[in-house]
């Protein structure tokens, strides 16, 4: 049984200025100790669904329009908002893309990760400070260091502390939501890697949410490609790799510099992020589409199946494509 | 941090210093002239020669300046009124803890009715009650102390008869003075308590306390309000100084003993023992607030802790890390 | 512009481009959304009737404002007298409209010297810290530490009772909370990184502080100013309860408020309309502030 | 919709606070006086603490030693009262005045006047009387005794009158030039003699009984004058919270056992700043009797629910306006005088100083002296006054008045009087200050062209010459009683001891201020007490016609 099964979700932003349909009919599946990757332009809705899950958005503006989040075979978005607090920290964690400002400034550390801790499990306040310890050892940060405060850690430290307090409950699921975008080339990496490592001896399946395809193929087994509010290719980490099929997979992939190749000018994908509030007809991608044709302008395209467990939103995979 | 506390208490002695300078020239140099008001309509001119003579006012400015502070650091001695010929010392003794009892219970009533009211409208931006608590803040803050006393002496003592119309006695007497002298302060709290709290709502470590499975009240009391703290607490530490300033009133209405009718006496009858007197326990009562606000701050937030203890002139944020912080 | 360039867009995506530019200019933006806030356009029009109300009395009000008339005093609110008689039998309407000129001149002149001290001491107290820091507060402690009455005294004894004259007497006791709140504000900003990053890149410390410091001061520097035009009208009250500030003969809300005071319980207009005046002056500054505060925050907006 | 309910909430706000004030306001609305009738409530001369005029209750007291025993209402064992007036300490002459009331429970008086009869009459004195032109005997009684427990002889006495020379105080002036070294007492008996002869006497002056020993001891600026005065009166001082209370109790040594049926054992004289806070505890029962402001008095006339009783009575002086001739010469011009006399609705400020109270005045002195002799009033006619300045010659504007004024109560008569000159075409330009600023002004020449005077020295306790007090003050040169003409006319007046012929050498003094300087008489200066019927019976109240014999602490105790 999946771990987690998005059915249909769309979320809109009602405002004065126009509503905004930054996720329309997503649907996704997450088995366990899985990870997932969630690629595309700033604007896809990539944050949104993901603070969809944890029901973070603020509803005056956000509203969820349609669509049913499974999570082990209960639907959040009917869970009561107590219901939603034990599972938030507790089996969903998640981690935000800011460091700098992801911790509360004159808490510290180490009173901030204890406090996931003792309000998910009762236990005594010594424990929960033991746990919080042996925590932040995993994430390779000093434990004397836990009487300091945010402000003093660096961005790589800092982040670090956020994976330690998102993963001190062991989540069944782990929502990073673009984690390493803020920080260095070499920090970056080490935060990764010590990610699977947890992810592994934990056994918790993570939602990894970037615009980076190179973190995707070193860590995620399956990937799905958003393009305004919609996914456009879903697949298995090979799938998506080895047989690029949607125009916009194959864009992405194009505007990345390929170290064999000696090429003097990149191949960018002409055009912007359509503006949510005005969504173009038809295939959301036609304006920018290279193989554009007329029926893309028109017609909506369905996911279809090309391979199994390889979907592809592009009609040139319909019946009458080749 | 305790350094930095005692560096503070050693700058409040030139500052009161400084306080009682001032005063002593800003009451010198303003017209109107003791020996006069006392004279009153037995006014002759030798009898006036002769008042100031015995007051030391005919002294040169400097002398009459340096003999004052002289007294006041040598033997405590605040002087003598001149008008009732009685210690000042002696009067400040049961009239201070009056004023400065009436004061601190105004700041305490502000604070508790002023923040919570503040985090209401803040949380609930846009509500039914964000804008009904503004606006009620706004409208006692255009009540002046005065007409809001008498009504409340109306009706609270004469027609139910609840409260005693004056005195000190009893804490029913109390509670009438404490009103009329907070209501106004209250709309200073709210709306400043609501915009540090705004601002800090939209941060990311808010969202990050709520995705740790914090109930709401938890995110708002212990994540948001210890974040907005700092703006509050200034506006509170400032708000005693405009209090003591308007028990003046309130102490006349509810004719209250206390340092506010003390000083509307020195002033009136440019008592100069009395005003200088009366400014100094103020400035002390204030400075000492001062103290205590920016006390606070360092236990508010650890960069200004740090700021204070490093005490260097540009504190560069981030530390390298793992140096143990004193 | 660069970007269509680059990718060769279609002509009408460098229309739409170009007017969002232009739509975007930051003052533009700034006033567009001060429009669309309801409440604060009530504030504007509020404040647009006053100062109408106040520079042409003369056509608005059928009195002059010093005509006594001791044969009709105490005057219930009539069709004759809109607002009643005071004990003089003068017209409280045209009292109120000609003396709103002296109170909303003096309460803005006194708001504006406090603020600018309060902010220039305040951002050089809380950007520069170490000694300046120490210095600038200990003045200040000195400046709050003398009771604003006192001040106010010896200030309007020694120059005059004029309103501008009272606006500064007043004006003085507002320095120090102006500031020490700036002061705090800064503090707390100075420790973000985009100040770090405007040093990073070489700008002067005044650029700073007036570039990327005071912009974010904005939100308490308007809330307190907002309030200091009410409190600051109700300090003339208090110093005309105590015979100083804008003398008898000229109207002025904070003087009609104190005569008034004897007869709170047996003639109630005296005290009621003056009062509702300055409440309507603070009520419109509060909720422009408001307003201004938001649409100049954009992270504020919901 | 979203806009239409923030405004609701708006309103919502403003009802919740108008509620507040409304229930406040409301009961105090039923109260309000009829609308548009002339009966409003004017603003009299605030009890504000530095007033000329002590207007505390005034002191109070029964008829000549307890004569006709009026039935009195059972008296709780402890009574307090409410002042206005600043409390300041039990010595008369400068600052901070002494509150009367508390004196008169303290001291004895040397002599007290019978206000129906109008003669003096003492409790502590055996006999008293004048020898000759010159000389004045008189015998203390034997067993007084002081706080203190010392037993007062006559130099006591003697020391009494002579402390007020001695001090340089207001009294001094009144009790005209003694020839002190043959002023002398052995035993009980003093004898006073006089350089020339002296009509008003000593029997019209309020001086208390001093002990010169403990006087000596403490000196002048001693704390006990607040604290513990020494008198031989029935209460002594236990308790002195400076602006807040004085606590008498009444003293079980008392000599005077003739009064052991005080039913009130203890007297607290509660301070009040605020005029109506005071009131309001009049209404609660805090209190069993206060001084009222004109506005109290107009709103307890009309309050029918209310059980409290107003006992209204003259204070003996009349409030006048006057010309500084010295300060600005076009006053020399009688006709502009004329004009000005004219040309103003002294009504107007009548109303303006006591509301319903206003009586209007037709002389200097007050109708309650004994020298009253009436002199006309000055009939608001603006035409009148117009057309005498048009034949004076003066055209508008010609004439420039400054005003200073530092009293509350005279700025508002001086915005009245600024308004009504106006409108006849004489320019008036005001000035106003506090006190201590105000009187420096107002002492040299030039300070001020006119002003209002009521009684200067605030003595009110019922003596006749009480109206007469202004001619005895030194200081402002440049009003008209200090005149030398006029200074002369006084004094020959006040060295003629025959009473008819010093009674005519008054009137012609009235005279010559109404028809030669034109001192416009305005009003009778008015004190309201209201007071608690089960406290005080009203019986009582209207015998208390307040004498100088035993006053309130004293009469109003049995």
């Amino acid at each position: 049984m999946n771990l987690l099964e998005i059915k249909d979700l769309s979320i809109h932003y009602v405002t004065k200025e126009g509503t905004f349909k930054s996720v329309n009919h997503v649907n996704l599946e997450l088995e366990e100790g899985e990870t997932i990757g969630l690629v595309g332009e700033t604007g896809a809705g990539k944050t949104t669904t993901a603070l969809g899950i944890l029901r973070l958005l603020q509803s005056p503006p956000a509203k969820i329009v349609s669509g049913e989040i499974l999570f082990k075979g209960t639907d959040l978005l009917k869970v009561s908002e107590e219901e939603m607090q034990k599972i938030r920290g507790n089996d969903i964690a998640m981690i935000f893309q800011d460091p700098m400002t992801a911790l509360n400034p004159i808490m510290r550390v180490g009173d901030q990760i204890t406090e996931v801790i003792e309000l998910h499990n009762d236990c005594t306040h010594e424990e929960a400070r033991k746990r919080m310890r042996n925590m932040l050892e995993l994430v390779g940060i000093n434990v004397e260091r836990a009487r300091e405060f945010p402000h003093q850690f660096s961005g790589g430290m800092k982040q670090r502390v956020v994976i330690a307090m998102a993963l001190a409950c062991n989540p069944h699921l782990l929502i990073a939501d673009e984690p390493t975008t803020a920080l260095d080339v070499t920090i970056q990496a080490q935060v990764l890697e010590m990610m699977n490592e947890l992810k592994e001896k934990l056994g918790t399946s993570m939602i990894l949410i970037t615009h980076d395809l190179g973190i995707v193929a070193s860590n995620c087994d399956k990937v799905a490609i958003m393009y305004a509010g919609e996914i456009v290719e879903y697949g298995s980490l090979e799938q998506i790799f080895h047989h690029i099929s949607h125009p916009y997979t194959e864009g992405l992939f194009n505007s990345i510099p390929s170290l064999d190749k000696d090429v003097d000018r990149l191949k960018p994908i002409k055009g912007l992020m359509p503006d949510p509030s005005a969504l173009p007809e038809g295939c959301k991608f036609n304006p920018r589409c290279q193989y554009c044709t007329e029926k893309c302008r028109t017609t909506e395209p369905p996911l279809y199946e090309i391979q199994p467990g390889h979907l592809v939103r592009c009609l040139r995979y319909g019946e009458e494509g080749q | 941090m305790s350094r930095y506390i005692i560096k503070r208490l050693l700058w409040m002695i030139p500052v009161i210093l400084g306080v009682l300078v001032i005063v002593f020239t800003i009451s010198y140099f303003t017209p109107g002239d003791p020996a006069m008001s006392m004279l009153g309509t037995n006014y002759t001119e030798e009898s006036y020669v002769a008042l100031r003579e015995k007051l030391g006012l005919d002294k040169p400015f400097l002398v009459q300046l340096w003999n004052y502070l002289w007294g006041l650091i040598s033997r405590g001695d605040l002087g003598t009124s001149y008008i009732g010929s009685v210690p000042v010392a002696t009067e400040v003794v049961h009239r201070f803890p009056i004023t400065f009892k009436l004061g601190i219970m105004s700041v305490i009533v502000t604070t508790v009715i002023g923040v919570p009211l503040g985090i209401l409208s803040a949380t609930k931006q846009y509500s039914v009650a964000d804008y009904t608590v503004t606006s009620f803040a706004l409208i006692i803050a255009a009540i002046p102390n005065y007409v809001f006393a008498l009504l409340g002496l109306l009706l609270f003592a004469v027609k139910l008869g609840w409260l005693p119309v004056s005195g000190v006695d009893s804490w029913k007497s109390w509670v009438m003075p404490v009103a009329a002298n907070s209501f106004g302060f209250i709309a200073v709290i709210v709306r400043m308590t609501r915009t540090s709290m705004l601002e800090v709502i939209r941060s990311d470590y808010i969202r990050t306390a709520r995705s740790k499975g914090l109930r709401e009240r938890l995110v708002i009391w212990k994540h948001a309000f210890p974040n907005a703290l700092i703006p509050i607490v200034t506006v509170i530490g400032t708000q005693l100084s405009f209090i003591m300033a308007g028990s003046i009133i309130v102490e006349t209405i509810f004719s209250i003993p206390g340092m506010g009718t003390y000083i509307m006496t020195g002033i009136n009858s440019r008592d100069y023992p009395i005003i200088n007197g009366t400014v100094l326990l103020l400035s002390l009562c204030i400075c000492g607030m001062n103290l205590i606000v920016d006390i606070a701050y360092a236990f508010i937030d650890p960069r200004i802790k740090a700021q204070y203890e490093s005490g260097r002139k540009r504190v560069k944020k981030a530390k390298i890390p793992g140096k143990a912080v004193p | 512009m660069i970007i269509t360039m680059l990718t060769g867009g279609g002509e009408e995506q460098i229309e739409s481009l170009e007017n969002a530019a232009r739509r975007h200019t930051q003052a533009g933006d700034v006033f567009r959304r001060l429009l669309n806030n309801k409440l604060g356009m009530i504030g504007l029009c509020i404040v647009i009737v006053l100062l109408f109300l106040t520079i042409f009395s003369g056509v608005v009000t059928k009195f002059p404002y010093e005509e006594q008339d001791f044969g009709n005093r105490f005057q219930f609110p009539d069709p004759v007298h809109i607002m009643g008689t005071d004990n003089f039998g003068r017209d409280i309407w045209s009292r109120l409209v000609y003396g709103g000129r002296i109170s909303l001149l003096v309460a803005v002149i006194s708001v504006a010297i406090s603020l600018t001290c309060g902010v220039i001491l305040g951002s050089v107290a809380g950007y520069f810290g170490g000694k300046v820091d120490i210095t600038i507060m200990r003045i200040l402690d000195i400046l709050m530490a003398i009771p604003g009455l006192l001040m106010a005294i010896a200030v309007s004894a020694m120059l005059g009772s004029g309103p501008v004259k009272t606006a500064m007497a007043i004006s003085i006791s507002g320095i120090p909370a102006s500031a020490r709140l700036i002061r705090s504000t800064v503090m707390s900003i100075k420790s973000n990184e985009y100040v770090e990053a405007a040093v990073a890149t070489g700008s002067t410390n005044r650029r700073v502080i007036f570039r990327h410091i005071l912009p974010n001061v904005i939100a308490p520097i308007i809330v307190n100013s907002t309030l200091g035009i009410g409190g600051n009208i109700m300090a003339i009250s208090g110093l005309s309860f105590i015979g100083l500030g804008v003398q008898p003969p000229t109207p002025e809300w904070g003087s009609i408020l104190s005569s008034g005071r004897p007869y709170l319980r047996d003639f109630w207009p005296m005290i009621v309309f003056p009062s509702l005046f300055i409440m309507l002056t603070l009520f419109a500054f509060n909720l422009l502030g408001d307003a201004l505060r938001d649409a100049l925050d954009p992270k504020l907006k919901k | 919709m979203k806009s239409i309910r923030k405004i609701l909430c708006v309103l919502l706000a403003l009802m919740m606070v108008l509620a507040l004030c409304s229930c406040g306001g409301k009961s105090g609305g039923e109260t309000a006086p009829a609308p548009g009738g002339d009966k409003e409530p004017a603003k009299t001369d605030d009890g504000g603490k530095v007033s000329e005029q002590t207007d505390d209750g005034g002191a109070a007291s029964q008829a000549a030693d307890g004569g006709a025993a009026v039935e009195t209402a059972a008296k709780p064992e402890t009574v307090t009262i409410g002042v206005t007036g600043w409390l300041g300490r039990f010595l008369d002459g400068a600052e901070p005045s002494p509150n009367l009331t508390a004196c008169d429970g303290v001291y004895d008086s040397l002599f007290l006047i019978d206000q129906s009869t109008a003669q003096p009459y003492s409790y502590i004195l055996s006999d008293w009387g004048y020898e000759d032109e010159l000389t004045f005997k008189m015998t203390l009684k034997d067993g007084i005794t002081f706080a203190n427990g010392d037993v007062a002889t006559g130099s006591d006495l003697l020391f009494s009158v002579l402390q007020h020379i001695e001090r340089g105080d207001i009294s001094a002036s009144s009790l005209g030039d003694l020839d002190l070294d043959n002023c002398k007492a052995d035993g009980n008996v003093v004898t006073i003699k006089w350089k020339d002869p002296w009509g008003p006497g000593l029997t019209s002056r309020n001086i208390y009984l001093f002990d010169e020993s403990w006087c000596r001891e403490k000196g002048w600026d001693s704390y006990d004058w607040y604290e513990a005065p020494n008198g031989s009166g029935p209460f002594k001082v236990t308790e002195y919270v400076t602006d807040d209370h004085i606590t008498l109790e009444l003293r079980d040594d008392y000599w005077n056992a003739a009064n052991e049926k005080f039913q009130v054992k203890k007297w607290i004289i509660k301070y009040y700043a605020d005029q109506s806070t005071m009131y309001m505890a009049l209404e609660k029962g805090e209190i069993a009797m206060a001084g009222l402001s004109s506005t109290d008095y107009t709103r307890l006339v009309n309050d029918t629910s209310s059980k409290l009783k107003i006992k209204t009575r003259a204070m003996g002086t009349t409030l006048n306006f006057f010309f500084g001739a010295v300060n600005n010469p076009i006053f020399q011009d009688k006709a502009v005088r004329q004009a000005i006399a004219h040309g103003v609705d002294w009504s107007a400020i009548g109303k303006l100083a006591y509301g319903d109270l206003y009586e209007p005045a037709d002389s200097i002195v007050s109708t309650k002296s004994p020298f009253y002799k009436p002199q006309g009033v000055y009939e608001y006619n603006p035409d009148l006054a117009k057309q005498i300045l048009a034949d004076a010659g003066y055209k508008d504007g010609d004439i420039k008045i400054h005003l200073f004024e530092m009293n509350g109560a005279h700025k508002d008569f001086a915005e009245a009087f600024d308004y009504y000159c106006e409108a006849i075409g004489i320019q008036v330009d005001l000035e106003f200050g506090d006190v201590t600023t105000g009187l420096m002004t107002w002492m040299q020449d030039g300070g001020s062209d006119a002003g209002w005077y009521n009684n200067i020295n605030g003595v009110a306790n019922g003596d006749p010459h009480e109206s007469l007090n202004c001619f005895y003050i030194k200081g402002f040169t440049w009003c008209w009683w200090y005149q030398p003409e006029v200074q002369e006319r006084f004094l020959k007046a006040a060295h003629t001891t025959d009473e008819a012929s010093r009674s005519e050498q008054y009137a012609e003094l009235q005279k010559l201020a109404y028809d030669e300087y034109i001192i416009v008489p305005i009003c009778e200066c008015m004190s309201v007490i209201g007071y608690d019927p089960e406290v005080f019976s009203e019986a009582e109240m209207n015998a208390y016609t307040y004498t100088s014999a035993y006053t309130l602490l004293h009469a109003l105790s049995w």
